[in-house]
């Protein structure tokens, strides 16, 4: 056993970090610091720095413009990045490339995935549907084979940034016969096709990620098909495993905690500072312990893939207590805000930077992060279905 | 003991239920939040005419001589449709000092023009590095001839824009003191904003405001048994209002696991759900009691008062977080967004939590109340 | 709406706490006060006591020797027995009379209510199986008929005072072809009658409370039935909703919290006081205020009740919530102690009055209490049924 | 960066499991309970020639030189067979503050016993009014001639009517100091009992207990840093053998709900059971992180290892509490009995939780670590 990371991660550690000091545009990380939303030019700006470096897509084979980063440093990196403040990785990167890599054709990989490295396409994913939430095999958008292309009819929802995406990656049912999970095909579509609408859905932060996407008579060729035809389910299912991994959160986490110890040491509250309130100090120190216990079970678990353990239960373990964690931080954030909880405006997020000018600047992202950090409870596999996983896995009933 | 209502209060009831059915569930409620005004001035008329804003003042003012628990009944269903006219700045606020606090003549002026829908008015008590202490106001009122200075800073003062007059407290040499305060006075500036649960306020900076001594409510320096008084029947109300409320977000999240499916089932079929809901439910039975009882207690003028006071917050607090954020996470995805109803409900609920003192605030005042050795 | 008490009831009241006051006896009072189980001879002489005042049994119509209180006058009464730290009546009291009264023949109403009052039978319910415990209907214990007899074989479990109990009421199964909630009806048993033989269940505090309940050929006069052949479930469920009145222990709770306050004030821990710890007054206020909640919609529920409204799933919410404060309150008892939590001996409560004389005094008895307590969530219908009622109920799913 | 074991701590873990296997699963634990002595002497020499008893101590004195992380491995198995053998008090406790403050004599004599198994020890640190505050010394040492006399009152300690010697806190006028003394000195009386989880315990009396200056152990009056560093090792011993009871009570109860019916299913099968049950996984699964990284922190002598000593201990004593109180509850009936296991992991675990201090205790010393302004 032992906790301290080699003397080359240490060395890769240390450059991260100076690049990330020096490279990361301050109106980026300040943007991410406050938890706002950061606009598709900002991110593409960024990415254009990451693929400079070569670092745009730690988790692709070298090969494919990728990294050579073990585990281990891929983790630190993550870790750093986030850390830093620095931007998520894109849907394309995280999600679309691994698939395309693994089950795409020679000429899908050749075409697609320079153009995600170079961000000169924005990708969304179609995957949930109105009555395909949690339960995805109950998909109900139609691809019929018409000549070389499909006919797509459908809706997607819950789509996320369809009105920056230049294409979307999409599951469809091919054949309507087959069981629930057989029968899906998966499919890249161009957003400018004929017969795409976006209506965006207004979250309860008032600010504009998600989307409800309809497909009317969308023509899609047969060769943006991803693998075998109805056999998308199985690469959705890899898929879903590479979006569980770093589901912890740490070190935004570690983040929040620290923006909220300033805040409590700084806030004055009647007669004393917030954070001379003894309930509100367990509490905080309370979660600063919860992290501290997730982030060592990030480790673990790290070091038991390192040693080749097969992947079970933990990243759904990851993600509710990481869930959890953030949530519970936010809510302490817009407490300590006291009335200044209150104020609230629908633009402050995405469409404008303008915020209301009452109050200490360091309300400004707080509430509006407290607001769209409910969502990590529901989507991407609310808690309730985490749970059942583990369930299923261990208790086997 | 009877937690029922009389037959009259029944009636109250019905009446703000059949408002709230015919004005709160057909129409564009997003309509009148993003309106300048807030609300809607017509709502506000049928309110006066309804003796709604006469109901808890005085008889030789023109009220109904209503007690806190016919403005709890009100409340509590105002609470049901998210309703948006600011009764509570208004009457149980503003309203409640001028009537506890002010002389003849500011009473005989101010109050009928409350219950004929004329005026509304905003209480202006909080600074930025106040907390939730009525009495820590670093805004002060010089002497200055028969008047007073004005120079200070008050936050997130709901209606701010709207609200013909403002009270407000500052301090005098004798002590924390209340105003009354005409909008668009010289020197008084307003920086107005939206509010998370969908409604107006400001924040006020006082520069040099000069008023007369008129403008004084009641005794100099002895502002703060009035305004503690006040807010505990302020806290009474706004527990009624989330018991309303949370009993609304319950049946909608009822009604939504019983028809939504998933994996072929209703999702309400899940234990897991059920017993969410459960919980959900109890809180809010366990607050509608400590409500009602609040607002009897007020009533009736019991000497524990001030630890019911800071009991019923804490549960209802407690509650509204429970209810609100389980009702958004029951919903899944359409919990998360802005067209659907629950999230206003969660919004609101989570308001009131903070509103005059969050569950931190007054358990620690409860505590005080009994203080360790 | 009122809270206040009428002026008959307050008279009502004190009468009850000068009685109370002056008859109760002081080391039936003390142990009752610690959580300690009364011995059976003790027992019976505070029941005697009650006897001759004429309040044995204030549930029972006057009639059959009840008390002719009101409804309120019935919870005032239950409060105030609770306050003074009475015992609780017995099941003979509590739960066989009235289905006696309500589906007992003559005969057995003036041969068995009498001696209820009088404290000349002892009773104990055969209810729960080791198959049958959250799900009644699953009962095995089988009664055949043998011409005047029936001859009874099966086991009974979490038979609480079946050694102190002269005899039983008891569920048995007689056609075993009926659906499960059919066929079984509802006998009384002498338990010296040949063929039972009880075994201790030690439970956790290592106290002797429960028992195993063993029939082989236990003959049983068919006279002893109750009511109809094979409908022993309708009488259960009346008996069960009898049960289920009363269930908050609002006022045994706040002994709880008067207990906790008074340690906490007088225990130094190091530098200071225990209630100088903030996260711990916070914890006992917090369960402080959720009984002041409770105990208004106890009172809510009980107007509802006079008000002729019929029971829905009042009880249950009650039930939940009652047994949590009570474990919280307990748990904080134990809490209190600091490391004088640590001693136990097994015998503290029932074989002897002997307790280690090791640390305060206000020791004894808290930490059996809190282990007899893990069971106010399980026994009476475990929380988890209770939130399926209230489920089913109201969401009707 | 690796939580995976070693080739020898594998031997280690193999080598404990094989005894809990032999000695602990099919053998009446309950037998050794309420013997005299509370434990197994045999077992004990099992302990000494498996080479158990020498594992944390320097190899001048016959010892194996092993780490915290050791101990944690040996606890760890011990937890999931709730052993009662004294490991902690003589070995972890006692054996520890002689190998870090006694003298090269004290060292010579005490060590090789105990590793012989030859010599048992109980540390008595605590008072009725300190709390948890190793610091809170009211016993008192008086130089008296060359040695001392003690005065005062020490309790809840643990092995107290088996060990052959104490180590024993008491306040010189130099401040608090250790001191060994021998059972059944004149003046020290021992009231004995058993404890909640089946163990013997005494308060210890002391009236003019007399003892040389040989019995000082350590310099006089630094008795604080030595306690503190030990009682931190002990905390990490106590997590360890909490994760391993916490892993068996977790397997008891799966292996329960798993085959237990009612309404004709496998209890298992209720949605909210198994949630509960996956709570209490994944608070062992944070648990165990904690105790394994709190091990190697201890081992690698980090200057954050205080911290980390008071999160370790919050976070196991909350997961004790919920796994224990859950392990109970989802056994239902079964679950409040004495007869079967999992009461006797619920009492041990809720032991654990306050050993060495209590949530509420870390907590607070956590905070104090990094003070509000």
């Amino acid at each position: 056993m032992n906790l301290a990371f080699g003397s080359k991660d240490l060395i890769f550690q240390q450059e991260l970090q100076a690049f990330l000091a020096e490279c990361l545009p301050d109106d980026i990380r300040e943007r991410c610091a406050r938890g706002l939303i950061v606009g598709n030019e900002d991110l593409i700006r960024w990415q254009r720095i990451l693929y400079d470096r070569g670092w745009m897509a730690p988790n692709w084979p070298v090969e494919y413009g990728g990294t050579d980063w073990t585990l281990t440093q891929k983790y630190i990196a993550a870790r750093e990045f986030a850390a830093a403040c620095a931007p998520l990785p894109t849907f394309g990167i995280t999600m679309l490339g691994p698939v395309l890599i693994a089950f795409g054709s020679a000429e899908q990989k050749a075409f697609y995935l320079p153009r995600i490295l170079k961000s000169e396409d924005v990708w969304c994913q179609g995957y949930s549907e109105p009555g395909a939430g949690s339960d995805l095999a109950n998909l109900k958008t139609r691809a019929v084979r018409a000549g070389d292309d499909y006919l797509v009819n459908g809706q997607k929802i819950w789509t996320s940034y369809a009105h920056w995406a230049d294409r979307m990656f999409c599951l469809v049912r091919t054949d309507p016969a087959a069981k629930p999970q057989k029968g899906i095909s998966f499919l890249l579509i161009d957003m400018d096709t004929p017969g795409i609408e976006i209506k965006p859905i207004i979250g309860l932060d008032m600010g504009h990620t998600l989307n409800e996407v309809f497909l009317s008579d969308v023509r899609v060729p047969v060769k943006n098909r991803v693998g075998e035809e109805n056999e998308g389910w199985t690469y959705a299912k890899y898929l879903l495993q590479k979006e569980r991994s770093f589901v912890a959160r740490v070190a935004q986490s570690r983040h929040l905690v620290q923006r909220l110890k300033r805040i409590a040491s700084e806030q004055k509250m009647g007669a004393g500072y917030l954070f001379g309130s003894a309930e509100f100090r367990r509490r905080v120190s309370r979660l600063e312990i919860d992290l501290q216990a997730l982030e060592y079970t990030e480790l673990r678990y790290l070091s038991k893939e390192l040693q080749g353990e097969p992947v079970g239960p933990e990243p759904s373990i990851l993600k509710i207590r990481g869930s959890e964690i953030q949530q519970g931080l936010k809510q302490l954030l817009v407490e300590s805000l006291g009335m200044y909880g209150v104020p609230y405006e629908n633009d402050s997020m995405t469409v404008s930077d303008s915020y209301m000018e009452v109050g200490p600047d360091h309300r400004h992202g707080i509430v509006a992060e407290h607001l769209y950090g409910r969502g990590a409870t529901i989507f991407g596999g609310s808690n309730e279905i985490q749970r059942n996983i583990i369930s299923r896995m261990l208790l086997g009933t | 003991m009877d937690f029922n209502l009389t037959e009259e209060q029944s009636m109250l009831r019905d009446s703000v239920e059949r408002f709230v059915a015919d004005h709160y569930q057909n129409t564009d409620r997003a309509a009148l939040v993003y309106s300048d005004l807030g609300y809607s001035a017509e709502h506000w008329r049928l309110f006066a005419e309804m003796g709604w804003l006469a109901l808890p003042f005085a008889e030789q003012h023109g009220g109904f001589g209503g007690t806190p628990v016919d403005t709890a009944i009100l409340m509590e269903t105002l609470g049901r449709g998210l309703v948006l006219e600011p009764y509570l700045s208004t009457v149980v606020l503003a309203g409640g000092l001028v009537a506890l606090a002010g002389s003849e003549v500011q009473q005989a002026d101010i109050i009928p023009q409350i219950i004929a829908g004329d005026l509304t008015l905003a209480l202006a008590y909080l600074e930025p590095a106040s907390g939730f202490d009525p009495s820590h106001v670093a805004t002060t009122a010089r002497s200055d001839g028969d008047g007073f200075l004005l120079n200070g800073y008050k936050c997130v003062v709901y209606q701010g824009p709207s609200a013909d007059r403002f009270i407000l407290s500052a301090r005098t040499e004798k002590g924390v003191s209340l105003f009354v305060l005409e909008q668009g006075l010289p020197g008084l500036c307003r920086k107005d904003f939206k509010t998370l649960d969908g409604q107006w306020a400001s924040d006020l900076s006082l520069e040099d405001v000069s008023v007369g001594p008129e403008a004084l409510l009641g005794g100099e320096g002895l502002a703060l048994p009035a305004l503690e008084q006040v807010l505990g029947r302020a806290v009474s109300a706004v527990c009624a209002e989330a018991v309303g409320s949370m009993a609304a977000a319950n049946e909608i999240t009822r009604d939504y696991i019983r028809v939504r499916e998933q994996f072929g089932v209703a999702i309400g079929s899940f234990q897991a759900l059920q017993h969410r809901w459960v919980d959900m439910h109890i809180e809010a039975e366990l607050a509608k009691s400590m409500s009602d009882a609040l607002a009897m207690r007020l009533r009736d003028g019991d000497e524990d008062v001030p630890a019911m006071v800071h009991a019923t917050k804490v549960t209802v607090g407690r509650a509204a977080q429970i209810v609100g954020q389980g009702a958004v996470q029951l919903h899944g995805g359409i919990g998360m967004t802005d067209d659907y109803a629950i999230g206003h409900y969660y919004k609101r609920l989570s308001i009131i939590d903070l509103l005059f003192g969050n569950q931190d605030y007054h358990a620690t005042r409860y505590e005080a109340l009994e203080p360790a050795q």
